[in-house]
């Protein structure tokens, strides 16, 4: 199972649609072609006609509608009332959809039971209340894609999204500090963190704006804890700043850029892949740093759990790349999901020290890291300046420290790049090989094997640890295809310059989109095979 | 008994000889001294200007910050350890200017840390542009027509945003500094201290002398509770400047008000438990 | 004689049914009217948020622009050309929030436009989070133990900061609104008009209703001219919540103030001059 | 003449020097090797004494020393009291040093003039006597590299330093509006542009941040004069999401970025060049922009120019990647600056429309450029958004208009590139060749001229303006070399990274200096032979 939320930046009306596909396959993209059409208005069958499968079937909100072999009128807005209010007509067409395709009310009631805060029991009531008129108005319909439910209704996997995949992670890397402000496809993270918070030490605090929340973190991770903070690109900007005083004074943080298209405001509520090289070179100057793209919300998991790891034991910033198409869409959870068992302490304090009075916080080491004690925790003063500074942390200007705190930081980059996984490849050595990050992947693999059902000898490279650069493992999977293709949501091939400048291999053609959708395995293999011709 | 001397370090101090800065970090080692807070316990975070770099000529631990931002940094000190004694050096331009927002909002959240603002009421380490308290009128190198804004009022603007502990000290009286900083410290939530400091390079116009002609202390009869009258002694400025505490009033700190930190132990010393991450892995 | 349909769009509003907006852009446009500057002669400035979204749905020309930044825009567009007549749409996020920096100093800049804050005390575009105004103790999704900071008053900080024309308005009296806003425009300078707004969809608290009840017109003999006495007014705030003009007072505007615009046409309309520059570049 | 400046970031106090090269010969970079150190202190000696030539001198500032072969002692603290004020001590030095090397006192008497203010007469004296007394002390000391000083004792061209040339092309092309936050080392150019700014219709305003320095600029730009900012880096991460709002309503802006060595605060008065990859691509998705980085003052003034008549034709943000370095060393000028004459229209108003009631701002045109009309100057109705907008400057979230928008916005890079010049080559075709770009260009060319005359077959090319890259002409220019060295001011040689991203051209190894000074050629030189040892 798997949903993409497409919606515009309005808080009621306008043009949204929740497109669902279900399969007894595990899926990860959403598919180009559709079997169930929920149209609200005209304006979604206008737009969405073209895409519907000749026995595909549309539910209509429209009072005037007449039954017919495609329509099914479904008065959602009318129901909704019924149930409690007009806002849930969206969870009267989820009651029909679920119906149709034949799945049993039980299924419905416990999407709604997890997506509902427990605290809230009216609005849970209401929306289990409209959910059942839908599911009531159309049971016994025909459709010709009825799926069959096992007797056990619960799905496999458990349904995750990636802004909780993430807020799951942050749990359980033992984040204890998470600060924000809000913005879009962000918030869902913090919101996720939110709900889920109360057994854990971990606190979230919406801040006044994005440097601050930067700033916070830092504070927080200075004083001895994980922290966090999740935005979107604009926000990110403002948290430039802060990244490179987290840099400067090497103090662990984990930061998620929720991409959406831009630039600027641009399309709030979408989805996109622009921001990869700024996050790789945000911030004036040069520092290490990690930068990862999750594929799927159980890798947004995993990734998440590593980079806390990571930034902590280095010392550096770690940058999670997500995006709206991952953060929102739900996925099935193959596997279930494990926490680390214990989280490795990076820290050190008066014990650990030969002499705390003579503590140097940036002291030069072989690795770079240099042992980190927190603030009023013993003798050991720490002592922090965004100049350049001494091993102390007072302010240098010599020459030589310069040179040896520049190459201190840089040093660990050689540590760093020993933890980054290669690219998942699939059939590298084909003749066609697509190449692509972040959260397309599913698309990526099902358009692959598509080709490959056709004949085609085709395979794909995925990234998602995307720096420090896996450059040997790149250069040598994506060396062996023929040739390759890029495929990404931005318009320059971000990734596709990275990979030139870190390997010299060149792409022998684009498939790039960046109108703000999630690609659907229909749109590679088109623009794929217009290229081709 | 601790003294001032206690704080000293080696480090050779980088103010202009006669800079009023010299009164602050005084006052500061006497405060500390005064309420026995050894060097080991107390953390100073700091922006960046001449007033930021502070910590680093005290023996202390410090985050010397950047420009404007150091309450945000003070904020999540205090999350991850509501233990932590913080001071905030910071200057009129990183306070008001480059922090003017966080300061605001530090002050809504009643953050426990004493900001010590070094008020010379120019931008000393960029060499004498304006600040958000230069006069309307003063003249500098960037501003040769005067300043055309209209000088902003720390006491007052903290006043107006609730702030329970508003006060001005002038960095030329170094005991009663000292006493305000004392009193800042052991006020539990944001203790605003803004510090008249003389700047000998780049403000011409409020000198030493200048202040020692117009400070007033504020007078016994002051009612420090009263929040109308705080805000009209806040209006007096010029021939007579009041110095002293404006405004008094306790409302829970901001570790108080977070239920995860009052009356809990700091997060930086609770442990992680994987049982409940395995329960909330299994739960959804 | 303008009325309030010439400013009217084919644009279809993004707002939810019942959103006090509605009631803000009938005084705008009713007040625009009265003035009868026409929808060319008006320039809106919006940061980013339902309130911001404002300009879209009226004719005028307009800057829908970032989320915090609508004041430096204006700024500079009111130095590029100081003839303009500047309104400036702005949420509570937007305008304290994010902006909160750029509202105090535009305040002290006496910037000439007339800023109408959308106040619904709550993020309405991003769903629902605490805004600075939200009420201490309201419960939000991202909030769920309640807001923990002091609410943010608008009206004191602008008293404050010396702003020479503060304003509470509210979205459900539209025929107040427009006078005030008219008055605010006629204002040569900073002109806040802080209008309580509901939010049907994420403010369950602050409702039509709950306005309705509380809400008083200033009386008639408040002194208008006392800052101290505005100050004290701006404290009220509960069962009776007064509404109208705080405070006036006229001070140079912004581009009085700079010598190269007053008296001067504006910087947009000045030609350039050859001669100038070659008279610079031998000079040195 | 060439003159650099080297100071701590204090007011008082702390070690300074400042450089000073005398030359027949047009020179354009500090050099290694001492003639004449002038030392306030005994640190100064320790620092610097082993570069200092055989027969070189050191004024020296300490009361109890002697004078012999190498020292003369100059009283410059207690001369600079007699003269008013301690704080002219360097004035003294600066004196003593132009009469040891046989300049006219009324050469320095015009330097002084030409520096301080003319309002500040008082301050001009005073610094006059202090350099008199420095002058007289000295006055007759033997020293082996006297110049001999032409009759007419004004060099044949005039001094500029690189702020002041950015602040004159600013004046020149008709810049009306500079908003900024005072950060070492840009605030000289607002310096400059204040205290020529009275003939000019020109405001300059300082802001309460570089937020809103850049979105002021963007307010101004749009009702229609040109403007700009200045900051380094830190501050330009502030400026980041205002420079993403400029590119999508389509507002030029010219913007200077004065790099000094980060990450964050870092070393706040000296010079780097470790953002050209950050403004590259700084904010979120993807947007044209031209980025110059100038090599000398005069280039800093054409650049400059050119900048702002660039941004304006093509809708697009500036910038101007300057240092420190460029930004205070003080050069001559070989020939005089020339302004532009006129200034180019790129507004339009109501007389250009056929119906200025449907005007709109982001019409999708050929080239990408929309008329551009200002607002309150006709009934066309100016809107504008920072969403992704439709022609009118609507919000709107269509697919196609999306893509019609972005591909209209980048459509632009065609002609932009055509603008661009290719990088400045000398020698390219040699066995060795040295890339470099912005201000080390005066170092490099020494360099190169010095490896020449020992018979190496040596050449370089020097990038100026960097993007668009100049793509075709890198290739060719480089591809001629057998190999060719990175010469840059940063860890990761971010120019060899780019070269390879946009050309495939490797190479064969880097030359790169982060300690905060500028490049002598003697660094160069060293680091060469240590590379092809
Ligand atoms: C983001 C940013 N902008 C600008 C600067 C440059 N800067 C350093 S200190 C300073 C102002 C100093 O004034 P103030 O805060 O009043 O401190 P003072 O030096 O007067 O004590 C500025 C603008 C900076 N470091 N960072
Ligand atoms: C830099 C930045 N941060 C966050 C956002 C996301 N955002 C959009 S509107 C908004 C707040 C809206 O609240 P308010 O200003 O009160 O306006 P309202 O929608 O309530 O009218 C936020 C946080 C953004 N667009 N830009
Ligand atoms: S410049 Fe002013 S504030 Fe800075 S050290 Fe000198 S006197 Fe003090
Ligand atoms: S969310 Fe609130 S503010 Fe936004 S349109 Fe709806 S009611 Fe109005
Ligand atoms: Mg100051
Ligand atoms: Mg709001």
């Amino acid at each position: 199972v798997m949903a993409i939320n497409d919606f515009e930046s309005r808080i009621r009306g306008g043009h949204s649609f929740f497109q669902i596909r279900v399969s007894t396959r595990r899926i990860e993209a959403p598919h180009h072609e559709l079997h169930l059409l929920v149209a609200l208005d005209e304006k979604s069958i206008r737009i969405h006609q073209n895409r519907l499968h000749p026995r595909g079937r549309v539910l209509m909100g429209l009072e005037a509608m007449k039954e017919d072999k495609a329509f099914i009128p479904v008065l959602f807005t009318k129901l909704a009332e019924q149930a409690g209010g007009k806002i849930m007509a969206n969870t009267v067409a989820a009651g029909a959809c679920f119906s149709l395709i034949g799945a049993p009310f039980d299924f419905i009631e416990n999407l709604l039971r997890d997506h509902f805060d427990v605290r809230n029991e009216r609005l849970f009531k209401e929306n289990l209340e409209a959910a059942r008129l839908g599911f009531d108005t159309v049971l016994g319909k025909e459709f010709s894609f009825k799926l069959s439910w096992p007797k056990s209704y619960s799905p496999k996997g458990k349904l995750l999204d990636g802004a909780k995949g993430i807020a799951l992670g942050a749990l359980a890397a033992d984040c204890r500090f998470a600060a924000f402000y809000p913005m879009s496809p962000a918030t869902g993270i913090m919101g996720n963190l939110v709900s889920m918070a109360d057994p854990f030490p971990v606190v979230v605090e919406q801040s006044e704006d994005e440097l601050s929340a930067m700033n916070m973190i830092i504070g927080a991770s200075f004083a001895g804890v994980r922290a966090m903070t999740a935005t979107s690109g604009g926000g990110f900007c403002l948290m430039t700043e802060g990244l490179g005083l987290a840099a400067m004074t090497e103090t662990p943080v984990v930061v998620v850029d929720g991409q959406r298209p831009g630039p600027s405001t641009g399309l709030p509520t979408r989805t996109g892949q622009g921001d990869l090289m700024f996050v790789l070179h945000a911030s004036h100057d040069e520092f290490p740093r990690f930068v990862f793209a999750p594929s799927s919300p159980d890798e947004a998991y995993d990734l998440t759990v590593k980079a806390f790891d990571l930034a902590d034991k280095y010392q550096v910033p770690a940058i999670l790349l997500a995006d709206q198409y991952l953060l929102d869409s739900i996925f099935t959870l193959e596997a279930p999901l494990s926490g680390p068992g214990r989280i490795q302490k990076y820290t050190i304090d008066d014990r650990d020290l030969i002499d705390p009075l003579s503590y140097r916080r940036f002291q030069v080491t072989e690795s770079g890291v240099s042992p980190r004690a927190v603030p009023c925790a013993g003798k050991a003063l720490v002592m922090i300046s965004s100049d350049e500074h001494d091993e102390y942390g007072h302010i240098s200007e010599e020459i030589e420290n310069r040179t040896a705190q520049m190459n201190k930081r840089f040093i660990k980059l050689k540590n760093m790049s020993k933890e980054i996984r290669p690219p998942f490849a699939y059939h590298p050595g084909s003749d066609l090989l697509l190449v692509s990050w972040g959260s397309s992947r599913g698309a990526v693999s099902e358009a692959i094997e598509i080709l490959r059902n056709q004949g085609i000898d085709a395979g794909y490279v995925h990234f998602t640890e995307l720096w420090p650069f896996p450059k040997d493992a790149a250069a040598d999977l994506i060396g062996q295809a023929k040739r390759f293709f890029m495929v990404e949501q931005n318009v320059t091939s971000q990734l596709g310059k990275l990979i030139r400048q870190e390997t010299g291999l060149m792409p022998a053609g684009f498939i790039l989109k960046y109108d703000g959708r999630p690609f659907y395995p229909s749109d590679i293999l088109s623009t794929l095979h217009e290229k081709l011709r | 008994m601790l003294t001032s001397s206690d704080f000293d370090v080696d480090y050779e101090t980088h103010w202009c000889p006669g800079c009023g800065n010299f009164g602050i970090l005084a006052a500061m080692k006497d405060a500390l001294a005064a309420l026995n807070i050894r060097p080991h316990e107390i953390l100073v975070i700091s922006g960046i200007g001449q007033a930021a770099k502070t910590p680093h000529f005290m023996k202390c631990n410090y985050f010397h910050s950047l420009h404007g931002r150091a309450l945000p940094l003070a904020t999540g000190a205090k999350v991850a350890n509501h233990d932590l004694k913080i001071i905030v050096n910071t200057g009129d331009g990183d306070c008001y200017g480059e922090g003017g927002n966080h300061f605001m909002h530090a002050i809504r959240r009643n953050l426990d840390v004493t900001v010590l603002a070094h008020n010379n009421r120019v931008y000393g380490l960029t060499k004498g542009q304006a600040s958000p308290t230069s006069d309307i009128g003063m003249k500098t190198k960037m501003q040769p027509q005067g300043v055309l804004s209209d000088s902003f009022n720390p006491i007052s603007v903290a006043l107006a945003l609730g702030c329970g502990f508003v006060a001005r000290g002038f960095s030329g009286d170094v005991a009663q500094l000292s006493s305000l900083i004392q009193s800042g410290i052991r006020h539990n939530g944001f203790a605003l201290i803004d510090i008249l400091q003389p700047c000998v390079s780049f403000n011409p116009v409020n000198t030493f002398q200048w202040y020692k002609k117009r400070i007033r202390p504020i007078q016994e009869d002051h009612d420090v509770s009263d929040l109308n009258r705080a805000f009209a002694l806040a209006q007096k400025w010029g021939d007579e400047i009041p110095v002293g505490i404006f405004y008094r009033k306790e409302t829970p700190a901001f570790s108080r008000r977070i239920s995860k930190l009052a009356d809990h132990r700091p997060l930086v010393s609770r442990s992680y438990d994987p049982e409940k991450v395995s329960t909330i892995l299994n739960s959804f």
